[in-house]
């Protein structure tokens, strides 16, 4: 960017200077909630470390606000560290991140499914380890969309991750040990999974034009959250259609039977407005109505998203007891509130 | 000069390292573009802002050697690089320093054993394997192709050249295949047709390298 | 719309139905806390009417969401009452919630500038009144971008209607009577500023193709919240330029003053991603810190949008304690929520 | 027949309603793009929306009589119009139905009557006046033309013959002017050089009184 040029239409300045300003501004709009690190580059919350409770961590690139700074805070995470866009953070920023959130009873890393975030967590897990901090990772990997299969890096993590944050960091506060959240979360992710797909690219802002192209008619289906292309190209169609299909492919993977009771995600991809979320709720109701699948407990907005991207994500969570309960204790975060 | 002459000293790593930032710098956009196709826009970036860095440690601190010129690069690639070619290449200069470790002028076969250091790190690493559509479809023909020319008892000019084009036709050969590893493999077979951006910069890398030692 | 053939990139059925199916999505989702009426199309809170409270009804086009359905609720809208998109709701749909709003101590209409709200509300009122409701009607006008002059239907209101509403639900909460709630909404009103900016345009659902045309360097400024033109277009600008320009039109015009608190809301226009309205916020901080103006409370998110488009406006309240202690009061809303 | 021939009935009344729902349906599109440029793109779907609605609603209630047709209109749509139009042209059929009240047939001079009586609602309810850019600028010289028309002494369809021309130029009118009411307002001088979508539905509204009339 030279001069006051800007390159393309958002609301920023340096484009390289995106994520540590949408941090500095996080922190000055919540310092009730967080502390922002910028050198290297992480996000606490603002009581941290809470002596003697598990300390919950999650990374990953940034780009995916309110995931995962904006889950930072009382009853999720206790620290979040953001790279660059759509770029996992690295092992010096994890490392600096775990220390701040270990209460001294030790931090679960909680590690989207992609190569970079799984590489980098790894070498901090050593570093930490070596420091004496006891350090768990648990990998997410809820895209049905991906096969899992000798020829690919197994499926990405996406919205399951927001669900896992919200009840692991529910646990954490109640005092399980990390062993029982570590455990927890596998649950979580075991019983997980997503779809998701754009009706826009997006572009980082760094390189300045969209990721993809996509004719006036067309949608990319199956796609993940770094405004990557999707398994398919696909015509736009109906609402009712299109979730039929999704809701189709995450019922069918688990899967999800008559008599399931579900915590539902329908997730924005960061463009798309709420009248077309509650839209696509709508249809997804009825859907898993039609299946004998019950939706007790929902979130519908824009959690994990893909910058500026038009779409939306579905993501399923069988749920037990165990898990509503987590499910409905107190969050006190920028990004979800409820309880307090 | 006799065989000394033909060897590569911290002068010649240190212009190889130099190099990468310029060469990273100019095909930024490029690495980028190739990185939009099958993955998510931001391998030129991650490049560019990591030999960025890398300079500007080793003005900051010039390394006494070619192992700590090798080992700084690899630990400010592990910190501002992030993503797969954070760990992968901070992993590959990692192994490099310690294959130099001791070793105030590199021959040819010193030259050779670097790269098969880091190339060994990589393929640990990122546990992915020739064929897969990665950066290693250009660092194991290179790194073939530096072995033949080494025994064929060549020096180090020639032996980094003959690496970069077997890796440039590696990193050619990369446009049919389906991804197996990082972000590609989501793709499915819509992979295909697409050049690996890894690929692509572990080329470019092989090329500054013969261009460093020829200079 | 013919079969299923879609027209435009939204996550829709048939672009009528859009508003409808929105709200069936809403009540389906938070049946808790709202109930939603079809015919004609309004939404009241769980347990409306609350016998003894002064009731508060808002209504506008639909378009906007989650104003006004998404802030029907504890501590804030009794009722809603959504028109079409972009278009005011009808006299019979607002009588109708007026009803279902009152709990025998009269309803607060709060009413946007623009003709057809005006025309519509009026209306509604006389027909309300003759049924023996007692009905008040504030009407807010906040926009800067318009001059209020002969020569225009006047300000528009934009961002301040969401404060407004979040006082005065508080204030009705604590058992205000309806007088006083409206010479609170007059003062909220009085006391507070917006402006807007559109980076792009947006597509109501009927129409199915964009409101206007902007370059890939332009920016709207001055718009309203109806996918209008602005006043004038610009060039596109770094955040911290074109926020500068937006801060300055707003603290210019009532003035705000050095030494004065406020609440400010950085608002999403829908399709802006929050990564960009918490740089928005930072931007805003560091202008309003530089003029020694303090950020008491604030709000930054999608609250009063334009469909899907891409931009954001800026909203300054003047605080007060009283305009404080009632904005820190509960809020439970699928919109906005917080200590419960 | 005599001068009784030239005056308008129920039929002609319930044709023009007719009409309507036929021109708005055709000029949706036309109407939006108008609304889009210095408004909110709805004009053409409220107006469509709204003669759906009474066409649906005289089906299923026979009026009576002209007043209640005319009444039944303006009921319908205050009742699913909303926006400045469902009130303006609702008020504009409330009071044309009074001014029809106890009259089987219309003569020449109650057809100017009912546009007198409608065209005066819009400026009470709307507080408009001419060269503000709104429907006004189309029902105001369509009035005059009437009103000079019946004191030339010509019959019901002539008058709205003349009262068309006069809307047609008084739409065309509204491009130049700066808007000071409803929406297009708030654009300021950027209002200018756009035709107001409400006075070319007031137009297309007279347009068909006259086609009605003549059938
Ligand atoms: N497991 C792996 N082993 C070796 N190289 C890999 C592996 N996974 C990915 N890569 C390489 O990394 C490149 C992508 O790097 P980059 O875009 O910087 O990271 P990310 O995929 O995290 O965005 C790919 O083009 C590929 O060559
Ligand atoms: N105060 C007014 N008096 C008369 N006509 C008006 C007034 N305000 C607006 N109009 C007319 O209404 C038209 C717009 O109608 P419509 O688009 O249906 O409503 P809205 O502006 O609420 O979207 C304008 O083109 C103008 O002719
Ligand atoms: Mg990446
Ligand atoms: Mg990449
Ligand atoms: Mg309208
Ligand atoms: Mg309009």
């Amino acid at each position: 960017m030279l001069g006051s040029q800007l390159e393309m239409k958002k609301l920023i300045n340096d484009p390289l200077d995106a994520p540590a300003e949408f941090l500095a501004g996080l922190a000055l709009a919540h310092s009730d909630l967080l502390r922002v690190s910028l050198d290297p580059v992480y996000v606490v919350r603002a009581d941290a470390p809470v002596p003697g409770k598990a300390g919950l961590l999650s990374g990953g690139g940034s780009g995916h606000e309110p995931m995962h700074a904006g889950f930072v805070g009382r009853g999720m995470l206790d620290a979040a560290c953001p790279g660059a866009v759509f770029t996992s953070p690295t092992p010096d920023q994890i490392q600096a991140a775990t220390r701040a959130a270990n209460g001294g009873a030790g931090v679960l890393h909680i590690v989207k499914n992609y190569t970079g975030d799984i590489l980098n967590f790894e070498m901090a897990a050593e570093l930490c380890q070596a420091e004496g901090i006891d350090v768990r990772a648990v990998v997410i990997n809820d895209d049905v969309a991906v096969e899992d299969s000798l020829y690919t890096a197994g499926r990405r993590g996406v919205g399951a991750t927001v669900l896992a944050e919200k009840i692991c960091g529910a646990a954490a506060e109640r005092g399980y040990p990390l062993a029982e959240i570590e455990t927890l979360c596998r649950k979580v992710n075991r019983r997980a999974r997503s779809v998701g797909m754009a009706l826009t690219p997006c572009t980082v802002p760094a390189a300045g034009k969209a990721t993809f192209e996509l004719a006036e008619d067309e949608i990319e289906m199956g796609i993940g959250i770094h405004g990557e292309p999707g398994r398919e190209r696909l015509p736009l169609l109906p609402a009712a259609e299109l979730i039929a299909r999704m809701a189709g492919m995450v019922v069918a993977d688990l899967p999800f039977r008559s008599g399931d009771q579900v915590i539902a995600m329908v997730n924005g991809m960061g463009g798309t407005p709420l009248m077309e979320l509650y839209i696509v709720y709508r249809e997804l109701h009825h859907i898993l109505e039609g299946l004998g699948i019950r939706i007790a407990r929902r979130l519908v907005g824009n959690y994990i998203t893909s910058l500026e991207m038009a779409g939306c994500s579905l993501t399923l969570l069988q749920a037990d007891d165990e898990l509503l309960s987590l499910w409905d204790d107190p969050v006190l975060t920028a990004g979800l509130r409820w309880g307090l | 000069m006799g065989p000394l002459s033909m060897a590569g000293g911290k002068r010649e790593v240190l212009h190889w390292l130099d190099l990468l930032q310029q060469v990273y710098a100019a095909n930024r956009a490029w690495l980028t573009e190739l990185d939009s196709a099958i993955g998510d826009a931001d391998h030129g970036i991650n490049m560019d802002r990591g030999f960025i860095a890398v300079q500007a440690e080793l003005a900051a601190h010039p390394p006494a050697d070619i192992r700590s010129a090798l080992q700084a690069a690899a630990a400010t690639l592990i910190r501002h690089v992030g993503g797969a070619a954070g760990p992968l290449y901070g992993t590959f200069f990692l192994r490099a320093a310690a294959a130099c470790a001791g070793k105030p002028e590199l021959e040819a076969g010193d030259v050779v054993a670097l790269f098969q250091a880091g190339t060994q790190g990589v393929c640990e690493r990122g546990k992915a394997a020739a064929g897969d559509k990665t950066m290693l479809d250009a660092l194991l023909p290179a790194l073939e192709a530096m072995r033949q020319a080494l025994a064929e008892g060549t020096g180090s000019v020639e032996i980094l050249d003959r690496a970069a084009a077997a890796a440039e036709a590696g990193m050619r050969a990369t446009i049919p295949i389906q991804a197996r590893k990082g972000r590609a493999s989501y793709l499915g077979p819509r992979s295909i047709g697409h050049q690996d951006p890894g690929a692509t910069s572990a080329f470019l890398m092989l090329r500054a390298a013969a261009e460093a030692w020829r200079a």
